[in-house]
């Protein structure tokens, strides 16, 4: 028999340290299958944030650079100026990227700075024990809104994707989700577009890709698919918002 | 002629490569692993297609799936 | 020898660029020299004002809170350094955009009306020049035509602007020759 | 051939001549010459010039680029360091090599643009968490504007520690005759770097080490390294030492200034002379170890007392050592320190009596 489906080279052989049922894993396989089909591994060099893929580096298979909490754009943007033959992303979380990170995110896509970003949105903080994210859903309990966040005295959930795509700088801006085989083919062929764009010299790329936290939002593995699929997307809509 | 194998040590039981499995030929160990979980296994190898959604939607990357070559008509 | 100078007046009246003129000059002397304009806000519009030290041996505190010498531009500036100048020490002051007198009676002064003399020349933008003229003339810290070389390059892409700017200098210079100046 | 140039330019040429192409940064003054003059020096020689937009943003950037293995530089002014030293942490932790430009003005807080040394706690214990240090150099001219930018890039790659030129408005905007001396060394490889791999293992740069156990050998490791920084990087100008009886220690401007009031003390018969301290960090501890005739050291400061902590620590109780100081931007003057040594020259006296 042949196999016909293995670990990417990209993948170094170190465990997932993420919670049982948690979809980094997946997005991990996706971003090394896509650099292992596009063979750019040897020229690839990704941002870990802070949050709960801060240990990315050990689980990528190429050179690795840990960011500071919310500025992997910066760094990426210093990264990329300075090594445009390369290859070069940021994988970031919801606090990383919305809330910390918000002015480096804006100001990389309006620079149209050649960059791929892998953002992954599970609307709550993971590492730090389930704190609201600036994604957190209106009445959605977590440890800093025990009672439901609330509007009036948290502000509503941030819609990344729509807002970088009025950029005139990001080039491909799309959101899909990992609730189910389906979309999580889709967002395989989101990720490997928005590297081939960069490899294509398209400006900004970002891929955000709803994801689960089973141990914070108190579900196991197959309710928080059902739960992402029947809260999240009708607040954080699938689809291109932006494809130039 | 399909199968898969679960890095037994790899797996974290989440259950959903069980979920997703169009023939229900997955199901968690009955021994735990050195993590601490029921790993997956294949309980039927005769069933599985090797259709690879498990390992698709595997968050632990620790299934391999493997399938016999078509014969070229 | 180290020669300490405060020049003082408004924004757009050339003060940092008789300055530069100075210490560029003094440069090609071989002599140690130092430039320091007052920065920030307060020289967009209003004051402005910079330091100009030359001298033979190292430089050593480019802060001068009582120079030697000073060319004053306006009233404003008059206001505010007449009281830091050394006893005994050259004040050169632009008589047109003044209309009080020197208050203090220790020190040189020449009042020249450098804005009415350039504006004769065509371009009243020039006083600054008439009053590094008359300074010259006085201090002979740089040579006067060598200043006027270094005046040829700064304007190197504008002739008549040279022609005019050397007028002025030496309109200044002129002043200082006419005994009935000094008070 | 010596040509004129302001400070802030100064160090722009300087760090074009030592081989830096990568600039991150956002306004501040009393800085913007030096930005300026990259922006428009840098296109034309395949430079990077990319104005940030913040100065978090402009160090990470940084970072970014020093791992590439590329000369960088930031520069900036009071306000916006406190800004960067989240980053700065992070650079020192991961052992990056950098330049970060300190224009110091008058705090805390917003302050004013005036020229200060109140940054000089921030710049010599760290600034940021963790136990780090910066290299950390101090000019007292234009020229060295020019030359301190050069060592500076040269001991940042040489450790793999940020270095920091630690300056102040009057030095930035101040225009002096300057020697540009040909750039002698070279920019050794950096084989630990990211970029494109052929066929080498991979590189990752990091600073987290969550194993408390590995995270004190990476800081010994650390500590190890400043030790030997320490033991060969202490750098100081003597001025008229050698027969002195009052040292003043002051460094940059103030420096300058102290030359001044130094020469005006001899002209009354008083003996002084100046250290002045070039490195700030690694402090040069060994020029105040031999005090020789010294009996008194007046530490003079643009700011309540901070550089005078090393000195009294340099020289442990040996001799007095006294401090005077002007904050907020205000800096003293000729006559305001020589008022000052004279005050300590007569209490020496005294004492003979």
């Amino acid at each position: 028999m042949k196999k016909v489906f293995e670990r990417p080279k990209s993948l170094t052989d170190v465990h997932f340290t993420y919670c049982a049922g948690c979809t980094h894993g997946m997005i991990h396989r996706m971003v090394a299958e896509t650099i292992d089909e596009l063979k750019i591994q040897d020229r690839t060099i990704g941002v870990s944030p802070v949050g709960c893929s801060v240990f990315a580096y050990e689980f990528f298979n190429f050179d690795m650079v840990a960011a500071s909490h919310g500025r992997a754009p910066a760094v990426a943007t210093g990264l990329k100026r300075s090594l445009p033959e390369c290859i070069i992303f940021t994988y970031q979380g919801d606090g990383d990227l919305a809330a910390i990170g918000t002015a480096e995110i804006v100001h990389a896509a309006t620079r149209g700075e050649n960059i791929t970003v892998i953002f992954v949105n599970n609307a709550i903080y993971g590492m730090t024990g389930g704190q609201m994210a600036p994604t957190t859903l209106i009445g959605q309990k977590t440890e800093t809104t025990p009672f439901g966040r609330d509007a009036r005295a948290h502000g509503y959930p941030i819609r990344i994707a729509e807002m970088l795509a009025t950029l005139e700088g990001s080039s491909y801006i799309v959101r899909t989700s990992t609730h189910n085989p389906q979309n999580v083919r889709k967002t395989k062929l989101a990720v490997k577009k928005a590297f081939e764009n960069q490899l294509n010299n398209k400006n900004f790329n970002l891929v955000e890709i709803l994801s689960t936290c089973p141990s914070n939002w108190g579900l196991d593995s197959i309710q928080s698919l059902k739960w992402l699929e029947e809260n999240m997307i009708p607040y954080f809509p699938l689809g291109e918002f932006k494809n130039i | 002629m399909a199968k898969i194998t679960v890095e037994q040590e790899r797996c974290k039981g989440c259950g959903i490569c069980i979920a997703f499995c169009p023939k229900k030929v997955i199901q968690l160990s009955k021994n735990l692993n050195p993590k601490g979980f029921f790993p997956a296994e294949l309980i039927n190898e005769k069933e599985c297609t090797g259709c690879a959604i498990c390992a698709l939607m595997c968050p632990d990357v620790a299934i391999e799936v493997y399938r016999q070559e078509r014969e070229k008509k | 020898m180290q020669e300490d100078l405060i020049i003082a007046g408004f924004g757009g009246q050339g003060i940092m660029l008789i300055g530069q003129l100075l210490v560029y000059s003094a440069l090609e002397e071989n002599k140690n020299v130092l430039w320091m304009p007052s920065y920030g806000p307060e020289t967009r519009g209003g004051f402005a004002n910079c330091t100009v030290i030359i001298s033979n041996e190292e430089i050593g505190s480019p802060i001068v809170a009582h120079p030697q010498s000073m060319i004053i531009m306006n009233l404003p500036s008059l206001d505010r350094f007449e009281d830091e100048l050394i006893p005994q020490g050259l004040m050169i002051v632009n008589d047109s955009l003044i209309n009080r007198k020197i208050k203090r009676e220790d020190i040189n002064f020449y009042l020249i009306p450098a804005t009415e003399i350039a504006d004769n020349l065509g371009n009243a933008k020039a006083a600054n020049m008439v009053d590094l003229g008359a300074y010259l003339k006085i201090k002979n810290v740089v040579d006067f035509t060598l200043t006027e070389k270094t005046l040829e390059k700064f304007f190197a892409n504008n002739s008549s602007l040279i022609e005019l700017n050397k007028k002025a200098l030496e309109r200044g210079a002129q002043e200082i020759a006419k005994e009935t100046l000094k008070p | 051939m010596k040509i004129l140039m302001k400070g802030n330019e100064a160090i722009g040429e300087g760090a074009i001549r030592a081989g830096c192409r990568y600039f991150f940064g956002y306004p501040i003054t009393p800085q913007s010459e030096l930005p300026a003059y990259l922006a428009e020096k840098f296109p034309s020689i395949g430079g990077v010039f990319l104005q940030a937009e913040s100065e978090i943003s402009a160090i990470n950037m940084v970072y970014g680029a020093s791992c590439a293995g590329v000369r960088v530089m930031t520069s900036s002014s009071s306000p916006g360091i406190s800004l960067k030293q989240e980053g700065i942490s992070y650079l020192a932790a991961a052992e990056l090599p950098c330049l970060i430009v300190n224009v110091m003005r008058g705090g805390p807080g917003l302050g004013t643009i005036q020229p200060s040394q109140s940054d000089y706690f921030q710049a010599t214990k760290g600034g940021g968490h963790g136990d780090y240090h910066l290299i950390v150099l101090a000019p007292h001219s234009v020229q060295e504007m020019v030359d301190l930018t050069y060592l500076a890039f040269d001991l940042a790659d040489q450790y793999r520690n940020p270095a920091m030129i630690l300056a102040d408005g009057i030095l930035g905007q101040m225009m002096e005759a300057v020697e540009l001396k040909e750039y002698a060394s070279e920019i050794p490889h950096k084989n630990w770097a990211v970029g494109k791999s052929q066929g080498r293992k991979r590189n990752i740069i990091t600073s987290i080490y969550i194993d408390p156990k590995v995270l004190e050998q990476h800081n010994l490791r650390l500590q190890a390294k400043y030790k030997i920084i320490k033991a060969h990087e202490e750098r100081a100008e003597e001025w008229m030492k050698e027969d002195a009886e009052i040292i003043i220690a002051a460094y940059g401007t103030v420096a300058r200034i102290a030359k001044s009031v130094i020469k005006k003390a001899r002209e009354k018969g008083i003996k002084a002379g100046l250290i002045r301290p070039i490195t700030l960090w690694p402090f040069p501890d060994k020029y105040f170890q031999d005090l020789g005739k010294i009996k008194r050291i007046l530490t003079v400061e643009l700011s309540s007392g901070q550089m005078v902590e090393d000195v009294r620590l340099a020289v442990n109780g040996r001799i007095p050592v006294e401090f005077y100081g002007r904050m907020g931007g205000m800096v003293p003057s000729i006559e305001e320190i020589l008022e000052q040594i004279e005050k300590i020259n007569s209490q020496i006296e005294r004492v003979k009596l």
